[in-house]
Parts: C-alpha cells; structure tokens; sequence
C-alpha cells in the first residue's frame, strides 16, 4: 500500500509535502520524535529539489510514501567456539574438479540464498542471524 | 511561527515558538539579525516552545552568531526542547553556542 | 511475532529444526523456490554448528524465527538536472563559527534522521528515497 | 531419499529422488561410490525427482566425480530441476559436470 502526490516544485507547496508525508509515517505508527525527524529529513530533500533542480519554472516533484515487505528473519543461537562465518574466505568456484577441496561450500552457498547474513559473538554465545526479503510487486522499491 | 523580543540589560531576549522551516526561516533570519543589532552585546533565545527546526533555521542562527561575534557578543539559546537540541548537536553548533537550561542562567552568565 | 525452538545440537535433530523455519517461512508468505532456498541456507548453518560448535557432546541449538517490521519509504522524484546528493562531501561539523559556510548542511541532516539514502538517476530522472526502520521491540533483532 | 541404478553399455544410471540433506547424504556418497566403481566408464544421475540439494550432496557428487576422473570417465545430470540446478551453479560445478535434458541426450555423449 503506497500513496502518492504530485505538485509544482515551489517553496509554496512545502507545506502539504510534509502533510503528507507525516501522516504516512504517523498511521505507519511512528512515535512524534521519529515523525519530527523524518518531516526533517523530507523538508531537507523537499527544498533542494525546490532550490535547485530546476532552472525555470513548471518543474514538478513526485513523492510517493508507502512501506516496504517485512524480512523473515532467523537467528541461530549457541554457546560453542567462537566462529564468525563470515570471516571465512570465499571458496574458489571457478576451480575444476582436481583443485577442488572437499567442503567449503556451506557457508557460501547460505550467503548466496539469503539476503543479508549477519554474524555476532554475545557473552558466551555465537549469534548467527539470516535475513530475507520478499520481492513484493507492489511496494515502493528504493 | 511567533517572534517576540524584550531587552534585559546589554542583553536582548528573543522567544521563538513553533516551527522554523525553509517556510518560516526567511522571517525569523530577517528578526534574529536586526534584534542582534539592536543588542549591546549578546542574544539569547528562548526555544521552549520552538518544536521544529531545519537546516534554513540553522542558517538564520549562525548568520545571527557570526554578526554578534563582530562585536565580541554571544548566542545562547535556552529552554532547547530534546529534538531541536538535537539539531544543533548533529550540525557541531553547540561548539560556537551557549545551550542553558533556563532563561535565567543564561542571562547570569552575560 | 516470533517463535523458538532449542534443541541438543545433533544432526538427528535437523528435521525438526527445518520444519520449525520452512513452516514460519511458509506462513510469511515466501513462494516454494524461495522457502527451499532458505532451507538449504538454515541447514548450512546448523551443519555446521552440530558438526563444529562443541567439543563434547551436550551443547544446544536455539533457532529464533521472526520477521522485522517493515520500513517506512519516501520516494522522490524530479526530472531535474542530475543531482546525486550522495556524492557531496559532508560539512566539517567541528570547525568553529567563524570557519562555517552558510549552507551545506541539508542533506547531511537528512542523512542523520534516516536510516538510508538511496539515490539514482532512472531515463531523465532523479528518484531520491528515503527509508526509516521503526525501533520496535517485539521482534527478531539481527 | 530413494535411489535406484542400472547399466546401460558402458555406464550406470543412477536415480535419485526425493532430498539429498545432510542426513541422507552419507547413504548417497557411499552409493554413488560403488556406482562410479560398477561403470566402465561414466555415471549418469537422474535428478528428475530430486528437489533438494545441499552442499552435504555436492560433497557426494564432488568425490564421485573425483573417482571417475582417474578412469577417465565423466559425471553426467540428467534432468535436473530449476532449485538444484541452480545449486550446482553457484558451486560452479557446471565447470566440470555436464548437464544433459533428457537421460537420453547424456547416454548419447558417452
Ligand atoms: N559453527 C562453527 N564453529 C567452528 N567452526 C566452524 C563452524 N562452522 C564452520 N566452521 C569451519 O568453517 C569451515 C567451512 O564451513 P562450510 O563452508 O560450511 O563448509 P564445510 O562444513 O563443508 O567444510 C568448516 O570446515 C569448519 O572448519
Ligand atoms: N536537487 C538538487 N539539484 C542540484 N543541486 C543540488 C540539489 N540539491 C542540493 N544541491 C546542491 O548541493 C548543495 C548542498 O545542499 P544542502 O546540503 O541541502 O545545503 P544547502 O542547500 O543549505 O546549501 C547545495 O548548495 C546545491 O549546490
């Protein structure tokens, strides 16, 4: 779900932007201190366009506000060795078969399936956390 | 936006409330800059009840620092709600300017 | 919402621990390429901790399973001049007054508020988005 | 994991259906170790029915190919599915395995 607004790239229309915008983050059920800055963050981007995009006037800005797909996440807790997975060296998969060294491919092939892997040790604990992300078709796409 | 300002000694005492935007910052440059001239020597703003402010609010704040620096003269802002102090503190102004709890402490302190 | 499993680190154990993620993966919506493909990384990982985790027999597994919330995404759009804010080099925050520009510090604010910039230039267009990600507390963190 | 073989001239056909995971990987390895040991020459596996692979079977298949190399042989796919394929890609074992479309095709090139 994503809305969207279309105006002239004038000062005069800052106003109804920000509108905008902010009552796409509040019903997103941001607190007031993150909608302030996010309004922040949009004003800044909002008056440049405004400022200096254009060299005559008639330009137009579009701003369209919407969320994103949650991530499936799935995080591996255990007190063993420390290892970070992702300190390991990318096996050499352009080797033929006589180089090639039995193992290896585990962590690699984890990393080429999911979206993000993010490894951290806590106290005695290694903490391993694999993250995916659907490709929906109807958000806004960054 | 509301501006309001009253002399306090050698010192003027500017209030600014509601928001300083790209909007509203042309105005509050223009004000901040004739009351720096007005002002023996320092200016201090009260921002209790000021709830918003961007870059272009930053721009009138340190254009009005840089005037009172002239004339050995200092910005202090007081009663600086969290998130615009947090304004100031990511842009590196609270290195030039004085941040004082009250309006009180700030004038002492002239 | 998110759910837990912890189990003694044994292979004998990986199906259950497959089942536990492929069903939360299901449930979110991931088509059946994607869900396989998730498999295959999830068992990677526990492989490899049953294989080298622990050096006497006893350690566990917990596999936490969730999703994070979704962003919150402003897209702006402009065809005017090419302009890739990204590429400005932020403002010295520590210089002193009398070494300060007017100026310059929009897009580093900006920068400050959000959790992510992203900016390119599509046919004759700046496309400049800006992504929050709510803090909350009920979910898988990485 | 189901497993199945034949021989056809100088080569076996192997079946495989169902998972190959780090549980039924063992019982594959050993299997595809006598099979390469059978043949006079090439292995082809039939992967019509498998629709799982981790890297525990690319383990398998990477030691049988080793196994036929020193007789000269090939290791040679047949029919593999989308999901699995594209597991042996990123392994970038499609350098020296040769994937065929039919079991047919693969005994041609024998
Ligand atoms: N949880 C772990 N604890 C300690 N060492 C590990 C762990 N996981 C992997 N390793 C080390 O990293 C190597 C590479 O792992 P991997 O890419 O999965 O390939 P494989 O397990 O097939 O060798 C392993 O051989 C092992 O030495
Ligand atoms: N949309 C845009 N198109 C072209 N140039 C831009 C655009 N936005 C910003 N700029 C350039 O980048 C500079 C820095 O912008 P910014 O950090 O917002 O500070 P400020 O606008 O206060 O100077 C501007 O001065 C301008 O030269």
């Amino acid at each position: 779900m994503f809305s969207q607004i279309t105006l002239p790239a004038t000062l005069g229309n800052l106003r109804q932007f920000l509108d905008f915008i902010t009552t796409c983050a509040e019903k997103q059920g941001f607190c007031p201190k993150r909608v302030s800055q996010i309004e922040l963050a949009a004003e800044e981007v909002l008056v440049n366009i405004f400022s200096y995009a254009y060299s005559e006037p008639g330009g137009e800005v579009s701003v369209t506000c919407g969320s994103d797909s949650a991530r499936l996440l799935i995080r591996f807790e255990d007190s063993g060795i420390p290892f970070d997975p992702l300190s390991k060296e990318p096996p050499d998969v352009t080797a033929d078969v006589s180089e090639r060294g039995i193992g290896g491919l585990g962590i690699f092939l984890a990393g080429k399936f999911m979206d993000e892997i993010h490894y951290r040790r806590e106290k005695d604990r290694n903490i391993l956390t694999l993250a995916a992300a659907p490709k929906a078709e109807s958000e806004v796409s960054l | 936006m509301e501006l309001n300002s009253r002399k306090e000694g050698d010192a003027v005492v500017v209030s600014v409330k509601g928001r300083v935007d790209a909007l509203t910052a042309p105005d509050f440059e223009k004000y901040l800059s004739e009351q720096a001239d007005k002002s023996e020597k320092s200016l201090v703003v009260n921002m209790k009840e000021l709830y918003y402010i961007s870059s272009a609010g930053l721009r009138a704040v340190l254009g009005a620092t840089k005037k009172l620096k002239e004339k050995r003269g200092d910005m202090m802002l007081a009663e600086v709600q969290e998130t615009v102090r947090e304004v100031f503190e990511i842009a590196g102004f609270n290195k030039f300017l004085k941040i004082f709890d009250t309006e009180k402490s700030a004038l002492e302190q002239i």
